[in-house]
């Protein structure tokens, strides 16, 4: 057994090496072999995160905003070429294998989904470095983060920082830190790894949700319940993975898999765990129920809401498209290679998830007032859609899943953007009958958040109805049509919703006191203008990416 | 590869509403003539492609054929048969009268001091807007692309409503704005509902066209073929099921009993040519659709449906003239008029006789333009008074014959007079569907008593007796409203004694639909004995 | 002694653990008992790896101790300036957002 | 020739366009417009039938195939004309009388600034009544059948300010709709029987019918005697005559004495071959007509009004006509002859009464009149011979015409043939009496004139020549169109090529018909004198028996209509708008709300408190888990 497992292991099977030494000579001690090339993008984004940190360190306060805004934007892209040029070479397709010891699988999902992160990363770091729509503190611009996280809101130190004109400009090597963690999370092939970079793209966020300069309360209670909810889900994960381990005594998704097939060479040990479903079954469930919690899913989906309301608006842009795409990809490659033995076991329990998450989403958001507590619950119904493309449990569930994320994410950043640029004294007007109106002040912006509604609702020739066409149609060909008609009733609650935001915008006439439309720099715009454009081209042209997805759609084993 | 003129019919209206609503806020009459000659365009490009059609070719023509998204089954298939280019004519033709007769709906939605605020160019931008999405619907020959512009023409039209709603309001600027978003969201909903019930259907369509010949696909051309080949064959259930989801959409949209309370809203709360738009138009596509995919694609599963269907259709004619009685409110009394009239259409083609369904594919035709007629008219009256209640007119024939006069020719239209092209599309209607339903004939026909009683019930409060308050000073038809009427009053006058023109276009495509559903005319009782 | 005992332990503490959550209202406490389940999480690895016979369990829980470790820095972080903000470490202070 | 047919209907409807849209220029000309073109309509129809007299019987009928007008598979609709017998008496008397009257409306509306939509409207009427009267397909007919029905509302109507107008208008079209059912689903009845509905198809084809769609053809006959109910206002949907009385004399002389009224008439007679093979069918026919006219009788009988009176009358001679096309081949001839003479006296009467009006301030009340034939001679004249006619005074035309149907109801045979026989006889008596009241009313007695409401007294006057030349000329149709049609019965022979003829056998001689109707003649003249001649009439009417106060309320069969129709009707309408607001739109709404109100529900859930967050979690795990166990053990 011990050489079979040498062989699986993943980075710690070279320990493993030191206690098999006990028994065989030192001269076995092999190497960990490291593919750097296929972890590039990985590896980049973690780099530039740890230059970002030193710049914070070393670099005059005046300059760092400016270095960190460039570091980050060039990181990123790098880490995307890098993306772009193992997919050229192939490691999507036909090289696609397993790197760094069993560690990290390079596949089509993989490459995908790191891709779309990494765009989704570089607009979300534009609208972080946006420092038009606040109005000047002390003849400065500043952004939308604390000027000094540690100081206590209204006291002397915090209006102090604000003089010296501090910025917290760390949040963008943590933002870098968080992609670096959602990169590895979709394409982690063993469950440490996969709850090591949950960890790492987690703990960032909970920082970067505490860092609001406008309500800073809201802020830091928001970052308080993402931080004790997401430390209990991750509790979760961990003994799921825990007890996954105690049935296949590894937690490398290959091995798991093979044992759950019966197809990997029986020990001892082995027999007498293995015969003991309880543990699988548990384990199986725990584990899904951590990924469920990210992805914000029914009931797992309480944190949304208050995070996505308290947190910076950057931030909530940038977690809700990121961790979802992140999120599910993991979802996907844990139950499509390590179980999709036990399809049967999970299908009806995530079946019944996905109806609670799709129909309470939409039900919910009915009476929401709260324009980014609405695009919370919005998004709680839209990780109901995506699931039932996931159980369709065939290729054009994942490549529909896939597409479904990339648009959804840019549809989510640009919605995010443009609640921003809306504002009154006390910052960002998000209360609804505060939109009332708007078309008729700023028509554009009114006219662009209303495509982002009309893209979450479904309507055709826009992305959203695309993506929803495409799981919905993989869930049927899945034969889940329940699933299906499910959807399509809950859409129908949705679109009530959406639509009132568009009436309040246009049909009713503007306040008085009404907000007003912040002029926001180059930065947000072409924020927006990337979500715009990749909402009509997804929903007019998409045969391009549904390719890519359909070529992405194979999970190496 | 011929000159794409359907295209061509769809994309310069799309075009214009581009440009129209690129027009600088200051230049509004530049924008209101801009939009009206694309439309007028577009008006030329329809009638060319209606002498183009040739009514002993082949079932579509004017074909067009490309792949859209392969990984979803659409195609950007084009292609008309008679019945489609036939409504394509009629919506070309209306839009530009729509657009005369709404000339000055935008005007008090102008604010001096907003720039970027034009609601001018916002209107006639989505007129055009609509007129492009209805027509690519009528063209359309794949299920999808279709079913893309069906659910997409919702949100101009909804714009339309919600945004440019009647201002003669009875209860009040802000009661009106109430009920405005109101009946736009109503509107909405209803027809969304509708839409994605019928996605859900066309999802299943693509599933199992993908079971049974591998790929799924949309073309209606392939899935024809596919199941005249054998290759195609749907279980009846699932035919049922997906005919039923179809179907929903179409009857929300047409509207049949009782999917129909969104249309007296959105028509009351909305200026009468956006309401023209709405009936004329846009719900003309739902009853097009029933003919065009209910019929052909479910054949089996719509014979199972039609005595349901034909009780519901005839309960809406019934249903939708009574209630026309007892309305208080101009625009709603022709709503309910046409909920009535689109009962006599459903009928008319589950009928499946080719009198009923050449009828009511001349209806839709006739009740467009005899509806556009009524309602246009009233909308000047309503303008002139400032009220949509039938209480607040009387005696207008004394100080304004002329309007008086074109609103009687419209009411007589309405009530189907023989003469005028209604009649004899209700009559094809009613003697297609005693052919082989007697029993729904006859009730039918008790639908042409209602409709006088309120058409005269209408009149008769409105236009006779001495002149009300209010209504002293009303000033007659001016130049422009006049040209919005007269060329529909003579279109009405000719159709009624020529309708020969439109039949001989439409008879074949009938024949053709009525083959789809393996149904022949009822012999006649004296013949079939021999 | 049977090993698997060790297993009912583990269970025993993350149940501990998750009830110390729900019912404890300081933050420090909640997070302390969110540690203990991960602890627990711990001493099942080891376990099952003296069951298996291979050390990856133990070194997963090293693994563990870390990202704990880690938890830790950033929760206090957020926790300490709350409470600053506060002057109370209640998570049930913590509810202007709700509904 | 048959071009001429065309042009015949073409005239009329040329005028009516230009009156119609002509607009304010031509307010002057308008009437003379529209009076020429009437006169050229006429002018063909006398070439029309020179040229048909010209030609020997078997070749005597025209057809002209203009254009087909609705071709879908086995219906094709033809726009045709089939110019006969029967529709040439039609087409002169239509001509003929409605060119008398457009000439007597130009002194009649001289003083009506809408007088050339007034042409206009009479213009569209001769085209719509000469369309039906032509058309060689039932369909065509139909639409003609409408067009009238058109014309009568805008003519009933035409002085609209007034709302009791505005609602008789609406009221005659929309119970002339109720009859139009019949005529439609008979249409449809002939498609689905005989696949065509032109006449040359199915006459013929109605041989051959046999087993069960003989029921089919009794079906069609009851359809279109429906239809002849609401156009020639007989029993049940008689009740819009009176009120169209609310339009111009001129036009209730025309439509609603002389031609349109007697467009049911026509459809029967038409439909002969329909009938004759369909008993049932005639029995009903014949029973309406026999109820009709003594109801119309005893209507008559009850009213001040003048013009009510003669629309009593009016009614009461179409149940004549009705009831002789009903016999079948014994009656159609008689049937169009009393037709044709009736058209004479009655239009007559009716351009006296308006003359009377002209000169009374538009009085209508006949208590208020008297002694007024020394103020208006030559009306007297008119109406008196107009008069003598209807009463069937011995020579005069309503004494050929109304005797032979009394004749043919007798030679019907059977107890029908009496029962039919003394009803017609009867009605003879009340006519006799009802036309006396009016003549002695009118004419005779002392003045009982009063101030119009502006307090102006009337000062009676004899009308313009424009309108009585017209009046003097029905006046000669009055006297001798009965005599010379019966000149080695003429008419019979005329006629009997298309409607066929028998004889019958009357079970009483002509000579005691003629007696019994002569007796029943005088005694209803004298009851009248008795009444009104001898003691002077109150100028206010006295309450009267119960019969009388029934009577004066159209024996109370409007008020049934009321109560049953309007008021139902109403209550309908109002609960249906309720349900449809609280009901069909209500589930909708309600689904919405309970979705609203479920939403608020769950809101509550979202409490804020994180620790409720883990229970959630907490939860929802247990459940995942006890799931995914569960699914395994089952």
């Amino acid at each position: 057994m011990s050489a079979s497992v040498t062989r699986v292991q993943g980075a710690h099977g070279a320990v493993h090496g030191l206690w098999a030494q006990a028994a065989a000579g030192p001269d076995r001690f092999p190497t960990p072999h490291i593919e750097y090339a296929q972890l590039s993008p990985v590896l980049i984004v973690f780099g530039v995160a740890c230059v970002g940190i030193l710049a914070e360190a070393f670099l005059p306060r005046r300059n760092r905003y400016t270095a960190q805004v460039v570091l980050s934007v060039v990181g990123l892209a790098a880490a995307f070429a890098a993306v772009i040029a193992l997919a050229e070479k192939g490691y999507g397709t036909t090289k696609a294998h397993i790197a760094a010891m069993g560690a990290v699988a390079v596949d089509g999902p993989t490459l995908f989904l790191q891709g779309t992160i990494l765009l989704v990363a570089v607009v979300a770091v534009l609208t972080f470095a946006e420092r038009r729509l606040d109005p000047m503190a002390h003849g400065r611009h500043v952004d939308s983060f604390a000027a000094q996280g540690s100081a206590v809101p209204g006291s002397d130190q915090e209006k102090a920082a604000v003089r010296a004109g501090f910025t917290s400009t760390e949040v963008f090597p943590l933002l870098l830190f968080a992609v670096g963690g959602m990169l590895i999370f979709p394409a982690a092939n063993d469950l440490l790894t996969l709850f090591v970079a949950l960890e790492v793209f987690s703990l960032p966020l909970y920082i970067l949700c505490a860092l609001a300069r406008r309500n800073r309360l809201m802020s830091q209670e928001a970052a308080v319940k993402y931080f004790l909810l997401g430390a209990f889900s991750s509790a979760f994960l961990l003994f799921g993975i825990a007890l996954l381990y105690g049935f296949a005594g590894s937690v490398s998704y290959g091995q798991i898999s093979r044992v759950i097939d019966g197809t990997a060479p029986m020990t001892p040990a082995l027999a007498n765990t293995t015969g003991n479903d309880a543990l699988l079954l548990i384990g199986l469930a725990m584990v899904t129920v951590g990924l469920l919690f990210k992805v914000g899913a029914v009931p797992f989906h309480m944190w949304t809401p208050d995070v996505y309301q308290g947190a910076p608006t950057p931030v909530t842009g940038f977690m809700a498209a990121a961790t979802k795409v992140a999120a599910f990809g993991a979802l996907l490659r844990l139950l499509y290679v390590v179980l999709p033995g036990l399809r049967w076991d999970w299908r009806p329990v995530l079946w019944g998830v996905a109806i609670a998450t799709m129909v309470i989403g939409a039900v919910i958001a009915v009476t929401q007032t709260d324009v980014k507590r609405l695009l919370a619950y919005s998004s709680v119904a839209h990780a109901g859609f995506i699931l039932a493309g996931v159980l369709a449990t065939s290729r054009t569930g994942v490549s529909s899943v896939l597409f479904y994320l990339a648009a959804y994410s840019f549809v989510t950043l640009g919605a995010f953007a443009v609640v921003t640029l809306v504002r009154d004294a006390g910052g960002e007007a998000t209360h609804l009958s505060r939109w009332a109106g708007l078309g008729r002040r700023s028509p554009l912006v009114a006219a662009v958040f209303a495509v982002f509604l009309l893209a979450f609702a479904g309507i055709p020739l826009t992305s959203g109805f695309a993506g929803k066409f495409a799981v919905f149609k993989a869930a049927a060909q899945g034969g889940a049509m329940p699933l299906v008609i499910v959807g399509v009733i809950s859409s129908a609650i949705a679109a009530f919703f959406y639509v009132r935001v568009i009436v309040l915008m246009f049909f009713s006439e503007p306040k008085v006191d009404g907000p007003s439309v912040a002029v926001p720099s180059p930065l947000t715009s072409t924020a927006i203008a990337i979500g715009v454009a990749v909402t009509l081209v997804l929903g007019l042209a998409p045969q391009y990416f549904l390719d890519l997805a359909d070529k992405a759609g194979v999970f190496v084993r | 590869m011929s000159f794409p003129l359907l295209t061509t019919t769809a994309v310069v209206p799309a075009a214009g509403a581009i440009i129209t609503a690129a027009v600088p806020a200051a230049r509004r009459t530049t924008a209101k003539y801009t939009a009206l000659l694309f439309s007028l365009a577009t008006l030329v490009l329809a009638a060319v492609a209606m002498i183009r059609f040739d009514p002993s070719g082949p079932r579509y023509q004017l074909t067009e054929t490309h792949t859209w998204v392969k990984n979803f089954g659409l195609h950007y298939d084009l292609g008309v048969d008679g019945i489609a280019v036939t409504l394509i004519t009629l919506t070309a033709l209306l839009i530009p009268f729509v657009m005369l007769a709404g000339w000055h709906d935008p005007d008090p939605l102008e604010t001096a001091d907003n720039r970027r605020w034009r609601p001018t160019q916002g209107f006639f931008a989505l007129i055009l807007l609509v007129e492009a999405m209805v027509v690519i619907a009528f063209e359309a020959t794949d299920v999808f692309l279709f079913y893309i512009f069906f659910e997409a023409m919702l949100i101009p039209m909804y714009f339309l409503i919600g945004g440019f709603g009647d201002r003669a309001h009875a209860a009040g600027e802000d009661e009106g704005a109430r009920q405005r978003s109101y009946a736009a969201v109503k509107f909405l909903l209803y027809n969304l509902v509708g839409g994605l019930i019928m996605l859900a259907a066309v999802i299943g369509l693509y599933a199992a066209t993908a079971k049974q010949l591998g790929t799924g696909t949309f073309s209606l051309q392939e899935i024809l073929n596919a199941r005249a080949a054998g290759r195609l064959h749907l279980a009846t259930s699932t035919e049922r099921w997906l005919f039923l989801g179809f179907f929903f959409a179409f009857a929300v949209k047409a509207p049949l009993w009782p999917l129909h309370t969104w249309l007296p809203n959105a028509m009351g709360e909305s200026t009468a040519p956006v309401a023209v738009l709405i009936t004329a138009v846009v719900d003309k596509v739902g009853t097009f659709a029933m003919l065009r995919y209910c019929l052909q694609l479910f054949p089996e599963a719509s014979k199972w449906a039609t005595p349901t269907i034909l009780v519901l259709s005839v309960i809406s004619i019934i249903y939708g003239a009574l209630l026309a009685v007892g309305q208080r409110d101009i625009k709603r009394l022709i709503a309910f008029a046409s909920v009535s009239h689109f009962g006599f259409i459903i009928l008319g083609i589950f009928a499946m006789t080719s009198q009923g369904q050449s009828g009511a594919t001349l209806y839709m035709v006739n009740h467009g333009i005899s509806t556009a007629a009524l309602m246009l008219v009233a909308g000047f009256l309503i303008t002139r008074r400032g009220s949509r209640l039938i209480a607040d007119f009387g005696g207008v024939q004394k100080v304004a014959p002329v309007l008086a006069g074109t609103f009687l020719i419209g009411g007589l239209a309405t009530l189907s007079l023989p003469g005028l092209a209604p009649f004899v599309s209700e009559f094809l209607v009613l003697v297609g569907t005693f052919s082989r339903y007697p029993a729904f004939g006859i009730v039918a026909t008790l639908g042409i008593v209602l409709a006088a009683l309120y058409v005269l019930v209408l009149y008769q409060r409105t236009m006779t007796g001495p002149v009300k308050a209010g209504i002293e000073g009303m000033s007659d038809l001016k130049v422009r409203e006049l040209v919005v009427v007269a060329p529909l009053i003579a279109l009405l006058l000719f159709l009624g004694v020529y309708p020969k023109p439109v039949t001989d276009i439409v008879n074949p495509s009938v024949r053709h639909t009525l083959s789809d559903v393996h149904k022949t005319d009822p012999t006649p009782a004296l013949e079939a004995k021999k | 002694m049977n090993p698997v005992n060790y297993l009912y332990l583990s269970a025993l503490l993350f149940t501990i653990g998750a009830a110390g959550v729900l019912i404890r209202r300081n933050a420090i406490v909640v997070f302390m008992c969110v540690e203990l389940m991960l602890n627990a999480c711990n001493l099942a690895f080891v376990t099952f790896s003296r069951l298996h016979g291979n050390l990856d369990g133990q070194i997963i829980a090293f693994f563990t101790m870390v990202v704990a470790a880690a938890e830790v820095v950033v929760g206090l972080a957020i926790i300490v300036s709350i409470y600053r903000t506060r002057h109370s470490a209640s998570v049930d202070d913590a509810n202007l957002m709700k509904l | 020739m048959e071009t001429l047919i065309g042009l015949l209907v073409a005239a009329p409807l040329l005028g009516a366009g230009i009156l119609l849209t002509g607009g304010r220029r031509l307010d002057r000309t308008g009437h003379l417009i529209g009076t020429l073109l009437a006169l050229v309509s006429f002018a063909f129809a006398v070439v029309l039938f020179a040229d048909m007299l010209g030609k020997d019987t078997a070749q005597r009928t025209l057809t002209s195939h203009l254009w087909t007008w609705v071709p879908v598979e086995g219906f094709q609709a033809q726009v045709g004309f089939q110019l006969d017998q029967l529709s040439m008496t039609f087409v002169l008397l239509i001509t003929g009388v409605g060119s008398l009257i457009h000439i007597y409306s130009i002194g009649y509306m001289a003083h009506d600034e809408r007088r050339r939509r007034f042409f206009g409207y009479l213009n569209l009427f001769l085209a719509a009544m000469l369309l039906l009267v032509l058309a060689d397909n039932y369909f065509l007919l139909y639409a003609g059948w409408e067009g009238v029905g058109l014309a009568s509302y805008l003519l009933i109507g035409f002085w609209q300010h007034k709302p009791s107008a505005a609602t008789a208008a609406k009221k005659a079209f929309i119970v002339n709709r109720v009859g139009d059912i019949g005529l439609s689903i008979g249409i449809m009845l002939m498609f689905t029987t005989f696949g065509s509905f032109a006449f040359a198809d199915v006459f013929p084809k109605v041989a051959q019918a046999s087993g069960t769609q003989h029921a089919t053809v009794t079906g069609i006959g009851f359809m279109l005697l429906l239809a002849a109910c609401g156009k020639s206002a007989q029993v049940p949907l008689q009740s819009w005559l009176g009120d169209a009385m609310e339009g111009p004399t001129p036009v209730s002389a025309l439509i609603h004495a002389a031609t349109m009224v007697t467009a049911g008439v026509y459809l029967i007679t038409r439909s002969s071959a329909i009938f004759n093979a369909a008993p049932d069918a005639q029995t009903a026919v014949v029973t309406v007509g026999a109820v009709t006219l003594l109801f119309g009788a005893i209507v008559g009988c009850a009213k001040d009004d003048i013009k009510k009176a003669l629309a009593g009358s009016t009614m009461s001679q179409i149940g004549y006509m009705i009831m002789a096309a009903g016999l079948g081949p014994i009656g159609y001839v008689f049937a169009i002859m009393h037709l044709v003479t009736h058209g004479f006296f009655k239009a007559g009467l009716f351009l006296g009464a308006g003359s009377v009006m002209h000169g009374m301030n538009d009085e209508v009340d006949m208590r208020r009149y008297g002694a007024l034939r020394s103020y208006m001679p030559i009306t007297f004249v008119t109406f008196g011979l107009g008069y003598l006619a209807i009463i069937g005074f011995p020579g005069l035309s309503g004494f050929f015409s109304k005797d032979k149907i009394i004749e043919a109801a007798f030679a019907k045979g059977g107890g029908e043939g009496w029962i039919l026989g003394s009803a017609a006889l009867l009605g003879a008596a009340i006519t006799a009496f009802y036309m006396t009241r009016v003549m002695i009313m009118t004419f005779f007695g002392e003045k009982r004139w009063q101030p119009d409401a502006e307090g102006h007294e009337p000062h009676p006057h004899e009308s313009p020549a424009t309108m009585t030349v017209p009046m003097i000329v029905l006046a000669f149709g009055s006297v001798f169109a009965g005599g010379l049609f019966s000149i080695n019965s003429a008419f019979v022979k005329w006629l009997e090529p298309v409607t066929g003829h028998s004889e019958g056998n009357s079970p009483v001689s002509t000579a005691t018909v003629t007696a019994g109707t002569m007796v029943v003649l005088v005694v209803g003249v004298a009851l009248a004198w008795a009444m009104y001649g001898r003691r002077p009439v109150p100028a206010v009417a006295p309450r009267g028996s119960l019969l009388t106060r029934a009577a004066r309320r159209d024996l109370l069969q409007d008020d049934f209509n009321h109560v049953v129709l309007v008021r139902g009707g109403e209550h309908l309408t109002r609960s249906l708008v309720y349900l449809d607001h609280s009901l069909v739109d209500g589930v909708v709404n309600g689904t919405a709300a309970s979705v609203g109100g479920l939403s608020g529900r769950l809101r509550r859930v979202q409490n804020g408190y994180v620790r409720s967050y883990a229970v959630s979690m907490l939860g929802g795990t247990a459940l995942v888990v006890a799931a995914t166990l569960l699914m395994r053990a089952v």
